[in-house]
């Protein structure tokens, strides 16, 4: 009886917190489309080999329509183009606009690195020397984040020294910040680009006991990233809203198939934007956020 | 009869060792050794343990390097050989420690290194021909496998039988048999000899080591025997003999080889009742040993002893039966028990089962009985050695030290070492299997002995040995077995070749 | 060895059944066929690692490599604009000195192959990383090679021609294996190298020979990917194939002792875990299980197949019995 | 034994001195500090490892298992509102659990360990993830454990209790491996199972008391590393730290053919390899080169350690000859 309901599937790139949130959207939207089957997909492992094989996958299993968070837009293009031809595909989180998906819905990546960079600016007056954190140094939403965030403290006596990886080893991203705070004594000021980073910068400064001596900029909500916000320990996190990702992603996809096309406008970007939060609007926030996921 | 090699008249040498010597890391295991081989004749190597038999054999074969002196053939000299020039030189090598595949099959083993291929580049093998050119060697022998059973499949003395028939294949002019027969009965033994004879006659020269002496004066043309490394003496063909030959080995006359038992078998210690083994599950076997009794358990290769054995001994299951000791059923399940019950077995294959190549031969010996040497759980390596020593002492192993690895022994020496680590223990049933192949006869006097002073003090032994004339003079009682069953029991008065032969083929004596 | 041949294609066969009636589209067209063509993809090297893995060694290396020569394959058609058989024979040839290096190491210098293959995971993984900078090298829209993606994701009758790579390989290593004199060899210096080298065996040039072979069909697995994924990402491409191979080996009947193993079981091996794989997207199993379906019914498959052999030899143990009586 | 470990340790002082020289701040207390921190997580888990390698076995499910109890530890505490010092002996207890089902389904089912510890790596790990569903499971902001945040993450005049926790977890299992009736038992064991046998070993009981104590040890490093990241995201903790603590085990001297190996030499091995990640980072080494680095250092230092091995070997033979001459 299951195929008798149209299916369609939200498909991420590797397993993270962060993907909770889309699929709480996700779960909204299928309160509010009972004759379709949300599915919300995780790879076993974040590679583009094995994401296109899973869509492959569905496809074969009979799946309508997929939204995809790709591990690599840009060189998966004809990938798409395989899927794209045989069921409709959209794309969110990261974009691969040369693909003949129907839209993109999701943030701008650059435009984030530019309010973490705005953040940075605010924070540290007298200029600094800032250190990065993030899980894959190659992929393309850590370099425009990168990229955004050296646009935004060009010129203002602020540096980016450095950018450390860590392939998602949460111990590793803890060392890396440890060792930092080892060989580097000029930094005074860190950036967490992936939504790990932030808590790992906030261990670490804990257990060396230099909470507040450091500037930090985060990016996304993970708990310890909020809190560290309201105790003002954080300069501030940049968030995106997967929230709205999933909800707005799956009923995209559903009045899409029902022939509504007027979501998709015309330059085929749908872009949900990122805010930065702070200690005057972060209480604000979570409560939001709460409210979202229904907890 | 001393030295001088030109006894013989024999055709000129083409092959000769000129003043070969080996050292190993402090020991001179071969020592100006001069020693020449011509066509057609068989030579019997004789020594002790240890005296560098294979040693030089291997030198020949091409295995080693040796550390001084040249090799020449056909009036080539060379500094050393490698096993490939040795093979093409026409010298076949019948290992003492079995080199076989078991992951392969007969025919695969036989001709490893050179297999018939088909035309063309890819070299690929001709398995018919393969098996075709087997064949022939199998018959040769009367073996009782064919060119396709898997070497797993088949027992120790098989597969001594497919080292031989390797070696046959080889068309050679020389062939080397490092104790061929040292886990053969005596027909097989028989068989081979005249196999030795029908190589001579056709002109290949044989080197034949073997500590069953009585070999050698049926098949040697002249008998070089080693002691210490270094040549010690030679016997032409009249005067081989038991007496002349051990008296060069060890340097004396060997007192009477057979000891008699000083008291008179008391009750059965191991009785096994209607026991059925996993290789003949068809037959079943009963016995029992007495307190002070050598039962000796003969019969033909494949007769299902060593099955029996391990199965006593709680390695292979009992399908049914059951074993008492003292009158009292036992479960046996795990040699643990076993041992728990005071039956020790000193096994067949002491390579692989017997002991730990590669730990010392102090750890060997303790290791059954290790708490022993231990205090709260932690061993005392004082007491592990101690223990060890006095045993080295007892049994005469000849190693610098019991700190020495059990692989740098002599094949003799290990098994004294297997013996050693269960005499440390006060055993009530002691099973040998084999407990002699590869033994010297100067150390094969003090097993002896020592078997009957066990025996003496109460212990009751049941010893399975294909050696006829082992089993004929140790034995209290024999017992024979044939394909799983037992064919029948000989006392004292009714022993004699003829008549553990009948009954070890299945016929009666009566 | 041939039977265990049977049990695990009888494993495959009931897995696939069950998958087959609750969804009838794995038997569908397109999925065998995508299927198919992954079993193609991972067959390759995993027989490559079955070599090794009889001589009694081991290849840990074979995702870095197919990461490494993936990105150079990629960078010098797109960033050097080389004729591709110039760089596909390149790449081989590259396959062929780090199968050499390999051998030498763990022969000449007596080095354990675990630590030689382990460095050369880690050394050309970093190779590959450092060379983009972490960077993705990739095909980019728009840039086509008809030929070169005939030959390696095309499809002829709707079978992929990876698959069929597969095929012609696995056909041609049988008869290396199991026909030729250099397989003989290679069984018995996995076996016991001593007494190889006591039979004339030169034991060094056949486990060099196990490493370059090795390496040349990772080689082309690697060129494989590369055009299948057509992008790679060098931190993550290939990482965990080492075990893949490994475990196809392994389910295929090669004891990681040496000297056992053969060619069937390992594509067989190959295409188990390519189903399991296939069976968790196909099912709508959460794929957070996929990883525990996959292990669950390796565990169970072969723990039946032991089973089952056992109750074999116990019931020709009993028909012995009985006919006592 | 003893030399290997020297040789091991000496490549360590040179690789220290190397890097002290080029930045001084390596010998800095903090440095030194957090490189012992990791040491003492990386290092339990290796000495686990190694006992399961003497026996000639593998255990691949080690960076599973440090996911699976990671996660229900912190879940248990954080969700089920357990006290700690319950959650932590549940979590030995699992881990005792975990290493008698590995040892059983070796020994009395007769199956590979590289097949039983490889369905374990899957099968954990899909657990771990599916418990969480793919999500994170972390002490959220402001929960505070004071004594067992002490007792893991904690210092002691600057050195990190995961250290001293590996000092004195060293030293027992130094006493178990190399002076106790069971140490021995395992040696022989993994030299030649028969005839340990043969011997009146049990030896089914050592090799499941091997994979009890590596399940032990990996529960207790699961729980160090819980603490140490405060969270853990399933589907990545843990990945591929199987493959470190082995290498630790063979670097250290172990042979994955069993029977070989010290507890002296993995710890070192984990200190070498721990060194090595830090100069990365404290170099200012490009992290894309990290891997590239630790896999030529290990290359280079076991291979100069070989050479110097039969370098040795051959003057004291020379000296031989002379002497005989
Ligand atoms: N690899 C080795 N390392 C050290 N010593 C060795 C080695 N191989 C043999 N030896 C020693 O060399 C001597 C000669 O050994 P060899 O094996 O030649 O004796 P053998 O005459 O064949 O004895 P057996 O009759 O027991 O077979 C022995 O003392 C032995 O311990
Ligand atoms: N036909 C056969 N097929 C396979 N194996 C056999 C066969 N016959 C005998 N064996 C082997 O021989 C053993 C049974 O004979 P066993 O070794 O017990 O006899 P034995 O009297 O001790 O003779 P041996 O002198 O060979 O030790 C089995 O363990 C088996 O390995
Ligand atoms: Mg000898
Ligand atoms: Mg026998």
């Amino acid at each position: 009886q299951a195929q008798d309901k149209k299916q369609l599937a939200f498909v991420v790139n590797a397993a993270s917190d962060f993907w909770k949130l889309a699929e709480a959207g996700v779960k909204k939207a299928q309160g509010e489309l009972p004759n379709y089957e949300l599915q919300f997909k995780y790879p076993a492992q974040g590679t583009a080999a094995l994401q296109n094989a899973l869509m492959d996958d569905l496809v074969a299993a009979g799946t309508d329509a997929i939204m995809i968070s790709s591990v690599d837009p840009k060189t998966s293009v004809d990938a798409f183009n395989r899927i794209a031809a045989q069921v409709p595909l959209f794309t969110t989180d990261s974009d691969a606009p040369d693909s003949n998906r129907i839209a993109y819905l999701g943030s701008s990546n650059t435009d984030a690195g530019v309010q973490a960079g705005e953040i940075a600016v605010g924070a540290l007056p007298n200029g600094g020397k800032c250190m990065g954190f993030v899980g894959f140094l190659g992929a393309d939403n850590a370099k425009e984040r990168i990229a955004g965030f050296k646009k935004a403290i060009e010129g203002k006596g602020i540096e980016l020294v450095d950018t450390r990886g860590d392939d998602v080893d949460f111990a590793r991203a803890r060392s890396n910040v440890d060792d930092v705070l080892a060989a580097n004594p000029e930094i005074n000021c860190m950036v967490g680009f992936y939504s790990y980073n932030p808590p790992k910068i906030y261990e670490a400064l804990q257990a060396a006991g230099k909470l507040g001596a450091i500037t930090v900029i985060a990016f996304d909500e993970d708990p310890i990233t909020l809190g560290a916000v309201k105790d003002g320990s954080f300069a501030g996190t940049v968030v995106q809203q997967p929230f709205e990702w999933g909800y707005q992603g799956m009923k995209l996809m559903a009045a899409y198939m029902e022939g509504d096309k007027s979501g998709v406008p015309e330059n085929k970007l749908i872009i949900v934007p990122t805010k930065i939060i702070n200690k005057g609007n972060v209480d604000q926030f979570e409560a939001d956020l709460k409210a979202a996921i229904g907890k | 009869m001393l030295a001088g090699g030109s006894i013989l008249k024999m055709a000129d040498p083409f092959f000769r060792l000129a003043d070969i010597s080996k050292s190993y890391a402090g020991l001179q295991a071969v020592q100006g050794v001069n020693f020449a081989v011509s066509s057609g004749e068989v030579i019997g190597l004789v020594g002790e343990n240890g005296a560098g038999k294979s040693t030089l054999m291997k030198i020949i074969g091409g295995v080693i390097e040796p550390s001084s002196g040249t090799l020449e053939i056909d009036g080539v000299q060379r500094k050393s050989l490698t096993v490939l020039e040795s093979m093409r030189s026409g010298i076949a090598f019948v290992h003492q420690e079995l080199n076989l595949f078991d992951n392969l099959d007969v025919a695969s083993n036989v001709y490893i290194g050179r297999e018939p291929l088909y035309g063309g580049p890819f070299r690929l093998v001709d398995r018919k021909k393969l098996n075709a050119d087997v064949q022939p060697l199998l018959d040769r022998l009367g073996v009782d496998f064919t060119p396709e059973t898997m070497v797993s499949d088949m027992s120790i003395a098989q597969r001594q039988l497919l080292e031989i028939v390797k070696a046959l294949s080889l068309n050679s002019r020389l062939v080397i048999m490092d104790e061929p027969t040292s886990s053969l009965t005596l027909i097989e033994t028989d068989r081979l000899l005249a196999v030795v004879a029908g190589l001579k006659a056709s002109g290949v020269s044989v080197i034949f080591i073997s500590h069953r002496l009585n070999e050698l004066t049926k098949c040697a043309d002249r008998v070089v025997v080693l002691r210490d490394g270094c040549i010690v003496g030679e016997l032409a063909k009249g005067d081989i003999s038991h007496g002349a030959m051990i008296r060069l080995m060890i340097g004396r006359d060997l007192k009477a080889l057979y000891v008699p038992p000083a008291a008179r078998p008391g009750e059965d210690v191991l009785k096994i009742s209607n026991v059925r083994t996993t290789v003949y599950p068809t037959q079943t076997v009963s016995l029992s040993v007495r307190q002070g009794e050598i039962l000796g358990l003969a019969g033909l290769v494949g007769a299902g002893r060593t099955e029996l054995a391990r199965a006593i001994f709680g390695i292979d299951p009992l399908l049914s039966g059951s074993v008492a000791v003292n009158g009292k059923a036992i479960q046996v399940d795990d040699p643990r028990q076993a041992i728990g019950h005071g039956i020790f077995l000193v096994p067949e294959d002491r390579k692989r089962c017997g002991l730990l190549l590669d730990i010392s031969i102090a750890e060997n010996i303790a290791l059954p009985n290790m708490q022993a040497c231990a205090s709260g759980g932690l061993v005392n390596d004082v007491i592990v050695a101690a223990n060890a020593e006095r045993q080295r002492e007892r049994l005469h192993i000849r190693a610098p030290n019991v700190d020495q690895e059990g692989s740098s022994l002599s094949g003799g020496n290990q098994q004294k070492v297997v013996l050693a680590k269960w005499l440390a223990m006060n055993p009530r049933v002691l099973i040998c299997d084999e407990p002699t192949r590869g033994v010297d006869v100067g150390a094969k006097s003090e097993l002896y002995e020592m078997l009957r002073l066990l025996a003496d003090s109460g212990v009751a032994i049941l010893m399975i040995s294909s050696d006829m004339e082992e089993v004929i003079g140790v034995s209290d009682r024999i017992a024979v077995m044939h394909e799983g069953m037992i064919s029948g029991f000989l006392e004292r008065a009714e022993f004699s070749e003829h008549n553990v032969l009948r009954l070890a083929v299945g016929e009666s004596i009566h | 060895m041939f039977k265990k041949d049977i049990g695990l294609l009888i494993l495959i066969l009931v897995v696939g059944t069950v998958v087959a009636v609750i969804n009838p589209l794995f038997l569908s067209a397109i999925n065998l066929g995508n299927t198919a063509n992954l079993v193609g993809l991972f067959g390759i090297f995993a027989i490559g690692q079955a070599f090794v893995i009889i001589t009694g060694g081991i290849e840990l290396s074979v995702g870095s490599i197919i990461a490494l020569l993936g990105v150079l394959f990629v960078d010098l058609i797109v960033g050097h604009e080389m004729a591709w058989p110039l760089a596909l024979v390149l790449m081989l040839v590259l396959g062929v000195v780090i199968g050499l290096i390999h051998g030498l190491l763990i022969t000449r210098m007596h080095m354990q192959p675990f630590i030689v293959t382990l460095c050369g995971l880690l050394i050309y993984r970093g190779a590959a990383r450092f060379y983009t900078q972490d960077g993705t090298a990739g095909f980019g829209f728009g840039v086509s090679l008809p030929q070169l993606e005939w030959l390696t994701t095309g499809r002829t009758f709707g079978v992929p021609h990876s698959f069929m790579a597969l095929i012609v390989i696995a056909c041609l290593m049988w008869v290396v294996l199991h026909r030729s004199v250099f397989g003989r060899y290679l069984y018995a210096v996995g076996k016991n190298e001593e007494a190889a080298r006591y039979s004339g065996i030169r034991t060094n040039r056949v486990i060099i020979a196990a490493y370059v072979i090795s390496a040349i069909l990772t080689a082309i697995s690697a060129i494989f990917f590369a055009m299948y994924t057509r992008s790679i990402s060098p931190s993550s491409h290939g990482n965990f194939y080492e075990l893949y191979a490994i475990a196809a080996a392994v389910l295929g009947g090669c004891s990681l002792r040496g000297g056992e193993g053969s060619i069937v079981g390992v594509v067989l091996g190959t295409v188990l875990l390519q189903v399991l794989q296939n069976l968790v997207n196909l099912l709508g199993i959460p794929s957070s299980l996929n990883f525990a379906v996959m292990g669950s019914v390796i565990l169970i498959g072969v723990l039946a197949d032991q089973q089952f052999a056992e109750y074999r030899k116990r019931k020709s143990e009993a028909a012995g019995k009985i006919s006592t009586a």
